[in-house]
C-alpha cells in the first residue's frame, strides 16, 4: 500500500484492465478479455459454493450413521454440489474463462465474432445461476443432478422448478459461447493461420463447441418437458401418468454424457499447450492429437446408453453402447501417448503449469482406464450406482478437468493479470492437490467395488475406514485449492510485472503485451510458421 | 470399525466370473498407469533443462508409432468387449426351472412375496444352490435391487417388470442395497438376503404364517374382479382363453406377434386396449387403480400357472 | 488472404461502413461470420425441436392407437389451411430478401408487412384451434375432462395415452408459436430499420438472417402438420 | 451471402409446388395405404423441406460449409432418434422368461 515499489501503476501502458474504470465499464463491456474475467469471478464463486457442499458431505460421512445433518439435508447437499459444479463451474470453466480470453488472441483477432452475444451469454449464465441459488436458499432440491423421473417430476417436494429453470437458462449461455467460438475459429483467423497451424487449444475449443451447440439444446428441451410434467402434472415421463421414465434418461444422457467431454476436451487442449512450451518441443503427432479431439467429440455422442446398462434398457442396445464406449477410449489413449512422447528428447523445466499438466496426465490416465470397467457390461452391472462411479468421474472431472483448468490459469495468468505469481507456492499447491485428490478418491474405487452405493446419507459400519480416509483426503484437497486462491489474488497487486512472453512460448497470444491492449494487437499479425515452432529455425525442417 | 476389506464376498454362481474380468481390468489399469508414470518420470529427469538457452530439435511425430499405439489399445478393448459381453449375456440368462419370487420396491422398503405365499419386508430368504429369478416392480419411483455379494443389480421401475436371477453359493446373510437414488431415506432402503440350506429353507417356508400361495391369492383376485365372465376356458367368451397362453407367442390385431410374458400380462390388465389379440374386440376395461401392485403380482402368478395348463381343444386358432 | 488494416483504436475508428463492427477486418468477413452464425444457430434449433420430435416418435410408436385417436380430433382443414398460409409467408419472406438484394425499399417494406400479416393469420387460426380444445376440455394439465363424443374417439388407445398425445400437441405447437411470435417481433424491427433506409444491396444481412430463421420455423411446421394432424390416415 | 438474385417466378413456382404438396399430403391421408400412410406423409414433408431449404433459404447457392453444418444438424438428430428407437424396438427381443415352476397347474375356473 506504500510506494515502496518502483513500478507505479501510472507508468503501465494502456491495456484492457486499465482502459477504463468503474462498474459500468465491466458490466457493459463487450471486450472478450473482460468478459472472461467476469466469468472467472462468477465461476470461482460457484466453485467455492459447490466445494463447501462437498466438504460438508465428506464431514458428514465420517460416521456410518451420518455425523452432521439429516438424510434429507445430505440429499440436498449432493444434489446442489453436482448441479453447481457441473453446470455452473465445470462446463463454463475452461471454455468461458480461458476460451473467451484466448480464442481471439490465438486466432489473431480483435474480438470474438459476436461480442455482444458473448456478453449476453454471461448475463444468461448469471440469471440461471441466480435461479439455482434461489432454490438453494429457498429450501434446496434433492433430486440428484441427474433429475431422474418420476422422482423429480412427481415425487420430490423440494425446489425442483427454480433449479430446472436455472439449468435450462444456463444451457443457452453455453450454446451461445459455442456458437461464437465456431464462427470465430472459422472466419476470423489471422492471415496465414491455416487449420493445421492452429494451436491445439483452438482445436479442442472447436470440438467442445460442436458438443455445446449440438447437445445442449436437447438438454434444454428435456428439462422443458420435465418442467411441464412437474408444474402441470401431465404425464410425459411418469408411468403413473402414461409416460416412460427411461425416455427421460435417454434424452438426458444424450447431452449429459457428451457434457463430460465439454469438461475434459478443453483441459486436453490446455495440456497440449503447456507441454510443448515447457519441453520446448513441437507436440508429437500434431494432426493426430488435433483429430482425436474431433473424434472424441463425435464418438462421445454415441455412448450415452452406457449410463443405462442396468436400468431396463434393451440388452442389445446395451451391447452397441458398450462397443462404442470402448471405441471412445482409443482417441483418449492416443492423446496420452502423444503427450508423453512430446517429452522425449525435450528440454523440460518444472514450472508450476507443467506440474499441473503432468498431474493431469496421471489422473486422467487413471480416470480413463477405470472407465473401461464401466463400459464393460459384465462389470458395470456390479459397479453401476456405487462409489466406483463417483471415483471414476471425479478422476476425469476433478483430476482431469480441474487440474487442466488450474494449469491453464497458471500458464496464462501473467497474460491475464500482467503479474507473476510465486512459483514455489504454485508448485506446492499442485503437489498438495495431487496428493489430496488421490487420498480422497482412490479409496472410493475400493468402496464401490465392495458395494457401497452412492448417494447414501448413512452406510453399514464396515465401510467406515475407507470413508474416513476419503474425508481426510478431502481436507488436504480443500487446503490445496485455497492456496492458489490466496497467492493469485496476492499477485494481482504485489506480483512482479510480467513481460509479454514470460515462458518463451509460441502462439499469437504471447506476441502482444501482458496484459493485452483492448484491441489485442497493435497490428493484426501474419502467421508464417507452424504451431509450436520451439526448435531453432534451421532445425525446424528435420 | 472393522478391518479393511478389498473384495466383497463371492456368494453367487456368477461372482467369480465377474471378479476375474474385474481383476483383468485392474491389471490393465495398473500396468498402463505404471508405464505412463514411469515414462514421464524418466523423461522428466533425463531430459530436464540443463541450460536456459537449450533448444532441442523438433520431432514431427512418427506414423508407425501412432499406428502401434492405436492398434494396441484397440486390441485390448476388443478383448475386454468380447469377454465382458459374452459374460454378460451368459450371466443374464436365467437357467431353466429357476424359483420365481416377486419383489416390489416402495419408498423406502423392499416387499418380497414367495409363490407359496410367504411375505417378507427388507428380507429375502433363499435356498442355497438353487437358481432364483426375481420379478420386480416399483410402486412409486425408480429403485434398484443390488446385492454386492452376488454381483447382481437391476433397476426396479414403476409401471413395468424387470427381472434378475442369481444362484447363491454361500450360506449366510448378505447386504441388499437400493442403488438408484429414490428420495429422503434412500440410504435406509436396505435389507438382507438370507441364504439357507435347502432343508432349512423348507422349514422356514413351512413355518410362519401359512397363508395362501400367490397363485391361490391371484385366483381369488381373478374371480373377484370378474375376469372369468369373459375369459372362458374354452375360448368361447368375449375375451381369449388364458389356458396355455403364458410364455407363448400371441398374434395381435396389428399383425404383430408378441410373447405373452409377465410384461404383456401386466400391460393387458392395466392397458387392455394397447395390444388386442386377433379375433377379439377392445372391450376389456382397464384395471389400473383397481388392483394393488401386490394383487397384480398375484394375478400374474396365477396366469403363469394357467399357462402350464393345456388349452381346451375348442379354442384352436383363437389365441 | 485478407487485406490487412493498420491499427486504429476503438475511439479512433472511422468505420468504413456504417454496418462494420470493430472486430472485423472488412464487410465481407463480417457477412460471412453472420451467415455462419445464423446457420449454426439454426442447427441448435434443429436439436432443440429434435429432442421433442424424438420423444414424440418414441411415444407414437408405443401408443399408436391413442395418438391416432387424438389426431383425429384435430381439424384437418384448419391444419392444411394454416400450412398453406405459413408457406405463403415464407414466399413473401423470400421476396423480401430479394427486394433487399435489389435495393427496392418499398417492396422490401411491403413484403415484410405481408409476411407479418400471414404470420398473424397463422397465429389466429392456431388460437381458434386452441380455443376448440378448451371447449372440448382436452387441454392436459389445465382442463382435461373429455366429453362423451370426444371420449369415445379417444378411448381406443386409452385416455391416459391420448392425454400424452395432447401434451405433445400443445408442447410442439406452443413452442412453434412462440418462435413465430419472436419472428414477428424481428420482422417488426426490420420494418422500422428498412423505413429508415438502413439496408442497401451491399448490406442487408439482418433481413437475410431473419429470413433464414423464418424459413426454419416454417420447416418445423411442415413436419408438425403430418405428424400431428395426419396420424394413421383419415379414411 | 453475396448470392445471385433469383427471379420472382422461381419463388412463386416453389410456393405453388409447396402448396400442391400440402394438398397432396392431405389427400393421401384419406386413402388407406396401411403403414405407408406414415411413409408417404413423411416423404412429402421431407420434399417440402428440401424445397424450402434449397430455394427459399438459398442453400442451392450456398457454400459447402453451410451444407455440411446443415447436414450435421440433421445427422445428429437422426442419431438421437435412431439410437433411442433401437432401445425400444429391441427390448422385446429378449427371450421369454422361463416357465413357472411350482405346483401343478390348477384347473381353470
Amino acid at each position: 500500500m506504500s510506494t515502496a515499489t518502483l513500478e507505479p501503476r501510472v507508468r503501465a501502458p494502456r491495456n484492457y484492465l486499465n482502459a477504463d474504470y468503474g462498474w459500468k465499464s465491466w458490466l457493459f463491456t463487450v471486450d472478450h478479455k473482460r468478459i472472461a474475467l467476469l466469468y472467472l469471478v462468477s465461476i470461482s464463486f460457484f466453485f467455492i459454493i459447490g466445494g463447501s457442499f462437498a466438504v460438508l458431505m465428506r464431514i458428514h460421512l465420517v460416521e456410518p450413521g451420518g455425523a452432521l445433518v439429516q438424510p434429507e439435508t445430505y440429499n440436498k447437499l449432493f444434489t446442489l454440489h453436482g448441479i453447481v459444479m457441473i453446470f455452473f463451474f465445470l462446463i463454463p470453466s475452461i471454455p468461458a474463462v480461458l476460451g473467451n480470453f484466448l480464442v481471439p488472441l490465438m486466432v489473431g483477432a480483435r474480438d470474438l465474432a459476436f461480442p455482444r452475444v458473448n456478453l449476453l451469454s454471461w448475463y444468461i449464465y448469471i440469471v440461471g445461476g441466480t435461479f439455482t441459488l434461489y432454490s438453494a436458499i429457498a429450501g434446496g432440491v434433492d433430486t440428484g443432478w441427474t433429475f431422474y423421473t418420476p422422482y423429480s417430476s412427481t415425487y420430490s417436494n423440494t425446489q425442483v422448478t427454480p433449479v430446472v429453470i436455472g439449468v435450462f437458462i444456463t444451457g443457452f449461455s453455453s450454446i451461445l459461447t459455442g456458437l461464437n467460438f465456431i464462427v470465430t475459429i472459422h472466419k476470423m483467423r489471422a492471415p496465414g493461420l491455416t487449420w493445421y497451424r492452429m494451436p491445439l487449444f483452438l482445436w479442442a475449443m472447436y470440438a467442445t463447441s460442436i458438443i455445446m451447440v449440438l447437445g445442449t439444446p436437447v438438454l434444454a428441451i428435456t428439462l422443458f418437458l420435465l418442467g411441464l410434467e412437474h408444474l402441470f402434472h401431465v404425464g410425459i415421463f411418469s408411468p403413473a401418468l402414461g409416460g416412460d421414465p427411461l425416455l427421460f434418461q435417454h434424452l438426458f444422457w444424450f447431452y449429459s454424457h457428451p457434457a463430460v467431454y465439454i469438461m475434459i476436451l478443453p483441459a486436453m487442449g490446455v495440456v497440449s499447450e503447456i507441454i510443448p512450451c515447457f519441453a520446448r518441443k513441437r507436440i508429437f503427432g500434431y494432426k493426430i492429437v488435433a483429430f482425436s479431439s474431433v473424434a472424441i467429440a463425435v464418438l462421445g455422442f454415441l455412448v450415452w446408453g452406457h449410463h443405462m446398462f442396468v436400468t431396463g434398457q434393451s440388452v442389445y442396445a446395451g451391447l452397441i453402447f458398450s462397443l462404442l464406449s470402448f471405441l471412445v477410449a482409443i482417441p483418449s489413449a492416443i492423446k496420452v501417448f502423444n503427450w508423453t512422447s512430446t517429452l522425449y528428447k525435450g528440454s523440460i523445466s518444472y514450472e508450476a503449469p507443467m506440474l499441473y499438466a503432468m498431474g493431469f496426465i496421471g489422473l486422467f490416465t487413471m480416470g480413463g482406464l477405470t472407465g473401461l470397467f464401466l463400459a464393460s457390461l459384465a462389470t458395470d452391472v456390479h459397479l453401476n450406482g456405487t462409489y466406483f462411479i463417483v471415483a471414476h468421474f471425479h478422476y476425469i472431472m476433478v483430476g482431469g478437468a480441474v487440474m487442466g483448468y488450474l494449469g491453464g490459469i497458471h500458464f496464462w495468468w501473467p497474460k491475464i493479470s500482467g503479474r507473476k505469481y510465486p512459483n514455489g507456492w504454485a508448485a506446492l499447491a499442485a503437489a498438495i492437490i495431487f496428493i489430496g485428490f488421490n487420498l480422497t478418491f482412490f479409496p472410493q474405487f475400493i468402496l464401490g467395488y465392495l458395494g457401497m452405493p452412492r448417494r447414501y446419507a448413512f452406510y453399514p459400519a464396515e465401510f467406515q475406514v475407507l470413508n474416513v480416509m476419503s474425508s481426510a483426503g478431502a481436507t488436504v484437497l480443500g487446503v490445496g485449492y485455497l492456496i492458489p486462491l490466496v497467492y493469485l489474488i496476492w499477485s494481482m497487486r504485489y506480483g512482479p510485472i510480467a513481460e509479454p512472453n514470460p515462458w518463451g512460448a509460441t502462439g499469437l497470444e504471447w506476441k502482444t503485451p501482458s496484459p493485452p491492449p483492448t484491441e489485442n494487437f497493435a497490428e493484426i499479425p501474419v502467421v508464417t510458421e507452424e504451431a509450436y515452432a520451439y526448435a531453432p529455425q534451421e532445425a525446424a525442417g528435420d | 470399525m472393522q478391518g479393511l476389506p478389498f473384495q466383497p464376498e463371492q456368494a453367487s454362481s456368477i461372482a467369480r466370473s465377474v471378479d476375474e474380468l474385474y481383476y483383468f481390468l485392474t491389471a490393465v489399469t495398473l500396468f498402463f498407469t505404471a508405464v505412463i508414470f514411469s515414462i514421464i518420470f524418466y523423461f522428466m529427469i533425463k531430459y530436464r533443462r540443463r541450460s536456459p538457452d537449450e533448444r532441442p530439435k523438433a520431432i514431427e511425430g512418427s506414423f508407425p508409432l501412432e499406428v502401434l499405439w492405436t492398434a494396441i489399445p484397440t486390441l485390448i478393448v476388443a478383448v475386454i468387449f468380447v469377454w465382458s459381453s459374452v459374460l454378460y449375456f451368459r450371466n443374464s440368462e436365467p437357467p431353466r426351472g429357476a424359483m420365481e419370487i416377486f419383489v416390489t420396491g416402495k419408498q423406502w422398503m423392499w416387499k418380497v412375496e414367495h409363490p407359496e405365499g410367504q411375505r417378507e419386508i427388507n428380507e429375502l430368504h433363499v435356498p442355497l444352490g438353487r437358481p432364483v429369478k426375481l420379478t420386480m416392480t416399483s410402486e412409486d419411483v425408480i429403485h434398484d435391487f443390488f446385492v454386492p455379494a452376488f454381483r447382481v443389480k437391476k433397476d426396479v421401475l414403476p409401471g413395468r417388470y424387470t427381472s434378475l436371477w442369481f444362484s447363491a453359493t454361500k450360506v449366510g446373510t448378505f447386504h441388499l442395497f437400493c442403488a438408484q437414488y429414490c428420495g429422503a431415506f434412500h440410504a435406509g432402503m436396505i435389507g438382507s438376503i438370507i441364504v439357507q440350506q435347502p432343508e432349512e429353507y423348507e422349514r422356514w417356508l413351512a413355518g410362519g404364517a401359512p397363508g395362501e400361495s400367490m397363485e391361490q391369492a391371484g385366483a381369488k383376485v381373478f374371480q373377484a374382479s370378474g375376469c372369468p365372465t369373459c375369459h372362458l376356458a374354452d375360448g368361447t367368451g368375449l375375451g381369449p382363453s388364458l389356458l396355455g397362453v403364458y410364455g407363448q407367442p400371441v398374434k395381435l390385431t396389428t399383425g404383430e406377434t408378441v410373447t405373452a410374458d409377465d410384461a404383456y400380462m401386466r400391460e393387458s390388465i392395466l392397458l387392455p386396449k394397447a395390444k388386442i389379440v386377433t379375433g377379439y374386440s377392445p372391450i376389456m376395461p382397464s384395471f389400473q387403480g383397481q388392483m394393488t401392485e401386490e394383487q397384480l403380482n398375484n394375478v400374474v402368478a396365477y396366469l403363469r400357472a394357467l399357462g402350464k395348463a393345456q388349452p381346451k381343444p375348442k379354442e384352436e386358432g383363437k389365441q | 488472404m485478407r487485406r490487412r488494416r493498420p491499427l486504429v483504436t476503438n475511439a479512433e475508428v472511422q468505420a468504413p461502413h456504417a454496418g462494420l463492427a470493430h472486430q472485423f477486418q472488412d464487410l465481407e468477413q463480417q457477412q460471412e461470420a453472420d451467415a455462419l452464425g445464423i446457420w449454426v444457430f439454426l442447427v441448435t434449433e434443429i436439436m432443440f425441436f429434435g429432442g421433442l420430435f424424438a420423444a414424440y416418435a418414441i411415444y407414437r410408436g408405443l401408443y399408436f392407437a391413442a395418438f391416432q385417436g387424438g389426431s383425429h380430433i384435430l381439424d384437418i382443414r384448419l391444419g392444411a389451411t394454416n400450412t398453406i398460409v405459413l408457406l405463403g409467408s415464407s414466399l413473401t419472406m423470400a421476396l423480401s430478401v430479394r427486394s433487399a438484394q435489389t435495393g427496392n425499399r418499398r417492396a422490401l417494406v411491403l413484403f415484410l408487412i405481408a409476411t407479418m400479416i400471414l404470420g398473424g393469420i397463422f397465429l389466429g387460426i392456431k388460437a381458434v384451434e386452441y380455443n376448440q380444445k378448451f371447449v372440448e376440455h382436452i387441454v392436459p394439465g389445465l382442463d382435461w375432462n373429455p366429453q362423451s363424443a370426444v371420449k369415445t374417439e379417444l378411448s381406443p388407445g386409452g385416455l391416459l395415452h391420448a392425454e400424452l398425445y395432447f401434451v405433445f400437441y400443445f408442447a410442439m405447437t406452443g413452442l412453434h408459436a412462440l418462435h413465430m411470435i419472436i419472428g414477428m417481433g424481428l420482422l417488426l424491427w426490420l420494418v422500422f430499420r428498412a423505413r429508415k433506409d438502413s439496408f442497401s444491396p451491399h448490406y442487408f444481412a439482418p433481413v437475410e438472417v431473419v429470413g433464414l430463421y423464418w424459413h426454419f420455423v416454417d420447416i418445423v411446421w411442415i413436419f408438425l402438420f403430418p405428424l400431428l394432424y395426419l396420424i394413421g390416415g383419415r379414411y | 451471402m453475396s448470392q445471385p438474385i433469383v427471379p420472382q417466378r422461381t419463388y412463386l413456382l416453389v410456393f405453388l409446388s409447396l402448396a400442391g404438396l400440402t394438398i397432396l399430403t392431405t389427400g393421401v391421408a384419406f386413402v388407406d395405404l396401411g403403414p405407408f400412410n406414415t411413409v408417404a406423409a413423411l416423404a412429402i414433408a421431407f420434399s417440402k423441406m428440401l424445397l424450402v431449404i434449397l430455394f427459399f433459404m438459398g442453400v442451392r447457392h450456398s457454400s459447402g460449409m453451410v451444407r455440411i453444418i446443415l447436414i450435421a444438424g440433421f445427422f445428429w438428430l437422426a442419431l438421437l432418434i435412431a439410437f433411442t428407437t433401437a432401445d425400444y424396438r429391441s427390448r422385446s427381443w429378449t427371450a421369454a422368461p422361463d416357465s413357472w415352476s411350482t405346483t401343478a397347474p390348477p384347473t381353470h375356473p
